[in-house]
């Protein structure tokens, strides 16, 4: 399904975006953010403009600085990655003095990734990030690389539920909630968050999975399994958005898993989605969030119905 | 490759017009030679890393299967005019498909990446080196060629075929190599530790830039320790991004677990908390 | 990983197998079976051998020939196949005066998979072919594709339990349950197959994903959603026997999910498989179950520990 | 591609000497043309299809790119000594990527596959095709051409350009066609009629062979319904495997859900229960 010969487009030259989408009340320039823990400032700043993007959701941060897993935290798969960083991070203090405001100063729409073992921790982040210029916080109860807190909250519904009620309280800032794969039936999840107090979801969060070396017949990541992502999980990142698009007609959804083009963006965009995150393809191309914005933005061009209704703040479905 | 993306070399000028780092990009093979059984030494034509690359920096390359999107980082062996090489084993997928490169071929390539050795100091730098470690130390020693009042002693250990002296002695003041079958890297030091240890005119210690081997990085370092000598050690760790966005390469220092792509690959001794 | 220039091999010369394994006391020639629904006799036995393979799942029967789903039927996932066949057959009479006395006749090792709507349905299935030359039984409680039976009985350990105490007492035959990887912790499952008496698991079967047509804005496949296989799903499955083997130290498995390569394949023996199925790759390569078993001989050739321990009914973990 | 297998042209002697047939194997271009804007003449070297081949059988191409796996299938268009030619839309990244092949390079294919017309009697077979549908028909009139006390008439549709005339009318006995800004292939069925409808002297009814979009395709059935004339139609369905293991290639037909890579692609207008 190529649309047209891709055409060279330039990244560097100023852009002015003209399919804007709104996410749970907050206008984004383009549907293109980051995913998050595949963005940091310090580093993506020296590829390209990042404040081009819709938005930046930076990495998971904890109320106190994490040191993640130790030894050989990834591995490649068929059209994938496999990762275990554990939600390695600086804490939220050195986040609020150092990458928030940078992104902020240079005009970032900015997603502040919440991480947490317990429910005290993620209550003490999202109140320290109440008072911060983020724009909106993407709570993540679904890593698959944790042992406490992550995915084991996010597939149980009733602890979902508590969580987001407390968090809600703590903040007036559009909160996302970010779902696993890793359960029976997203809408399950899905629908509890909502109840809660959601303003909006993203997802999918990886897919856990492993490799084994075959030369030492032992796991290539020290942690055994990590998480999936990349082109291989992008048909159950739309199978999930569908889902639960169709579960909850309402709701904002950043759909998130497997992008790689404007072309895959837009699969996501049809399955009902308001806006997509760009993850593990900056791994490969550190450039490609902002030019899957721009691929997007050519084929909206040609579908004036889906960028009106992006732009009012609807979905396709 | 995918259909996903096509970057030329034109990106790099744009970039790099813009302020920015050039991104991902493609570049011609010029020449693929067999040093050894199952080592390569691969060279390309990339103006801009030929021109910004330091030693121990290394550059991203990417496999044309899509099966295999993950980077393999790769350090800089040598530059010649606008001409980048590196040399690199066959040890899995991408390495076997980067062998069967031909000149005229093209690749995508990101960088240079890492932060390079330390080397403003004049000295005696000894560069030692094991297996497939011996590219950024041939580059270094390419590099300190240059500078009067600088010497450099290269201390190589092979398993087997010693195909890197060719490289390493057009540059190093001097090449000492060993294989398997007599030794190791310790061995060579400990068999010319006094002239390693001669404290230059300038009168600034012997500097020990490693590669290699975790086994052989731990000696050098413990070896260094033991004669108190500067010892910076070019690390490895599989990667997910190789410029620094995704954390995945970590090593565990007493400064805590540090990204071997952009806070490394070179750490020091008293950073890896080894031979002290 | 290459562990050696593939040398060619001639998968039509007379072959001698050097390491066979043992899946719950059925001795299999090799490693390496078909995966129930890539497998027609009727269209393979023009390509090779078949009696050559470890063993062939034939496709899901049930009591009844079912005309499965309307329309397009599959889609292409990044390194994948969507597929919603709807488990089309023609029913289990057919099966019984056909293929399966046909594949029993050159000499394969079969293993028949049993489709059903409701328990009664496995039962009559199970109840048919308890008299049959069939080797083994493997219950497809795993479907993604169907609305009745399958995944929704695979995903609830009670139903599962209740349906597998009750086809357990209509056969003696090795009873392999073929569990979902679309569930939040494959291990219950597991192990309520297991305590209701399955002799063997097999895993993973596909993951609910989707494409949609860009053109259009409408999914690709009638069914809207389907199950994705192929080597994008090779980490997923790997980490679910890995995790089933933990939780299981005993139970015999069969590893399934993206192999295509004798190395995938060995992949799965060091996660704790006996031994494994070959879906997808069939479809892009009609030669692949017979090649992977023999790249895979190779490959134990210079692991004797681990054929050895195969042979004898063990596994590596 | 992968460097999952490597399929030579040699597994086709491996196979056939054991009495199977060919797995998936390569073969080389020789040749490529466009025909028309975004429609591809490509011709490979395969000496078993070309002996084998019938017309409405059809090829797999395989890409190269192991992020698309799946089969593409295409009706054998011509067969010339050792060369088969296939022709096709560029429609998605599939079709683009074969697009850019040229004479020398390698693809994978596998085929023939499916069942082809019938076209045992003598008589006059009346050759309809829409758009992409006229690969097979133009194989039909090379195949018949051969024979006598067989006339061929061919009735293409085209959008726009007629790029397959120069082919078909090499084969067929008349040539007719039209595209849509004069009508379509049931404008042309109804301009020529009475000839269409004349028994041919062995006494056996015209038979229609068509290929082409759903649409044309009722249609047809539907005129020839109505003549009371014998009609095949070559069908399409998205593939899993085409050589009928994966069920995934359904029709509905008055028979059931029947594969159209094995039971078809051909079925006749009864069996499709159309233009009854
Ligand atoms: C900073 C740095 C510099 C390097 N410089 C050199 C060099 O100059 N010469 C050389 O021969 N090798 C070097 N390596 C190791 C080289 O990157 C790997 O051998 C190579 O990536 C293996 O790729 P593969 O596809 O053949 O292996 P596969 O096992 O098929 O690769 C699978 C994945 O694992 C990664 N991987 C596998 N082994 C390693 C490893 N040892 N280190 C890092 N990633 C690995 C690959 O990059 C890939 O993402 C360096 C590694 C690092 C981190
Ligand atoms: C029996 C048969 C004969 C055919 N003969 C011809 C021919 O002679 N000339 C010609 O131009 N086309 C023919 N087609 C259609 C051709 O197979 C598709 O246009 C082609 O597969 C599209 O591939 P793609 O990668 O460009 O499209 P993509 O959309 O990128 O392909 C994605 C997947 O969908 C499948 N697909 C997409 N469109 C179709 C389609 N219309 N029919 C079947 N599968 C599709 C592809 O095979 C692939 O598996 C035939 C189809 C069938 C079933
Ligand atoms: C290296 C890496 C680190 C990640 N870290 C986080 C994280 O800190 N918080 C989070 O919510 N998701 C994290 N994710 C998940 C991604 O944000 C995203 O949901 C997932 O990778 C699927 O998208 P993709 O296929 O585009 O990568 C991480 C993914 C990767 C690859
Ligand atoms: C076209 C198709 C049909 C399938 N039909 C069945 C089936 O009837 N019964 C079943 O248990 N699994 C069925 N499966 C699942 C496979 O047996 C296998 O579990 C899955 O595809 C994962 O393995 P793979 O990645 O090697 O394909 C089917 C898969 C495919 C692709
Ligand atoms: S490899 Fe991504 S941070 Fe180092
Ligand atoms: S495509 Fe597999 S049966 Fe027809």
């Amino acid at each position: 399904m190529v649309e047209n010969v891709r055409h060279p487009i330039n990244l560097y030259e100023p852009h002015e975006w003209r399919h804007p989408t709104v996410v749970a009340g907050v206008p984004w320039k383009n549907p293109v953010g980051t995913a998050s823990g595949t963005f940091q400032y310090a580093a993506v700043r020296w590829f390209y403009d990042v404040s081009q993007l819709g938005a930046v959701c930076t990495k998971g941060v904890s109320p106190v600085p994490w040191e993640g897993n130790p030894g050989v935290r990834t591995a490649e798969g068929p059209a994938s990655n496999v990762n275990a960083v554990g939600l390695q991070n600086p804490g939220v203090d050195h986040y609020l003095v150092d990458d928030l405001p940078k992104l902020k100063k240079i005009g970032a729409t900015v997603i502040s990734n919440v991480a947490g073992h317990s429910d005290d921790d993620y209550a003490e982040v999202v109140a320290k990030l109440a008072d911060s210029p983020a724009d909106m916080l993407e709570i993540n109860v679904s890593c698959p690389n944790v042992s406490h807190g992550g995915m084991s909250v996010g597939a149980d519904p009733v602890a979902l539920s508590r969580l987001i009620t407390r968090l809600r309280r703590l903040t007036d800032k559009p909160m996302i909630v970010k779902l696993t794969p890793n359960v029976t039936d997203i809408t399950v999840p899905a629908r509890a968050a909502v109840e809660a107090g959601a303003d909006a979801l993203s997802l999918i969060n990886t897919i856990v999975g492993m490799r084994i070396n075959t030369r030492t017949g032992k796991p290539i990541i020290d942690h055994v399994t990590g998480g999936v992502s990349g082109p291989a999980v992008l048909p159950i990142g739309l199978a999930r958005v569908w889902q639960v698009r169709t579960a909850l007609p309402e709701i904002p959804i950043i759909g998130i898993g497997g992008i790689d083009t404007g072309e895959k963006a837009l699969e996501y965009l049809y399955a009902g989605a308001n806006a997509v995150e760009v993850g593990a393809a900056a791994l490969f191309d550190p450039v490609a969030p902002l030019r899957v914005a721009r691929e997007l933005e050519d084929l909206l061009d040609s579908r004036p119905q889906l960028a009106e209704t992006l732009a009012s703040g609807g979905t396709w479905r | 490759m995918s259909a996903t993306f096509n970057p030329t070399v034109d990106v790099v000028e744009q970039a790099v017009e813009a302020g920015f780092f050039p991104p991902r990009h493609t570049v011609e093979i010029t020449g693929i030679r067999e040093l050894a059984s199952g080592v390569m030494r691969l060279t390309f034509r990339d103006p801009y890393i030929a021109a910004h690359a330091r030693p121990a920096q290394f550059v991203n390359l990417f496999s044309r299967d899509p099966m295999h999107l993950m980077p393999r980082p790769f350090g800089v062996s040598e530059v010649e005019g606008d001409l980048v090489s590196v040399i690199f084993a066959v040890v899995g997928e991408g390495t076997a498909e980067f062998a069967t490169l031909t000149a005229g071929d093209v690749i995508d390539v990101l960088g240079p990446l890492g932060r390079p050795f330390r080397t403003k100091e004049d000295a005696h730098y000894v560069l030692v080196a094991g297996g497939l470690g011996v590219p950024p130390l041939i580059y270094a020693a390419q590099c300190l060629s240059a500078r009067d009042g600088v010497r450099t002693t290269a201390v190589f250990g092979y398993r087997h075929e010693h195909f890197a002296d060719e490289f390493v002695s057009r540059y190093a003041d001097r090449t000492e190599s060993i294989d398997e079958s007599e030794g190791n890297v310790i061995t060579l030091l400990d068999r010319f530790r006094d002239d390693l240890l001669t404290v230059d005119g300038n009168g600034s210690k012997p500097v020990i830039l490693a590669c290699g081997p975790l086994p052989m990085m731990k000696a050098v370092a413990a070896w260094a320790g033991e004669h108190d000598l500067p010892c910076q050690l070019s690390m490895e760790q599989r990667m997910g991004c190789g410029y620094g966005t995704c954390v995945l390469c970590t090593v565990d220092t007493v400064d805590g677990r540090l990204k071997v792509c952009a806070d490394g690959p070179v750490f020091t001794r008293e950073q890896l908390g080894w031979g002290e």
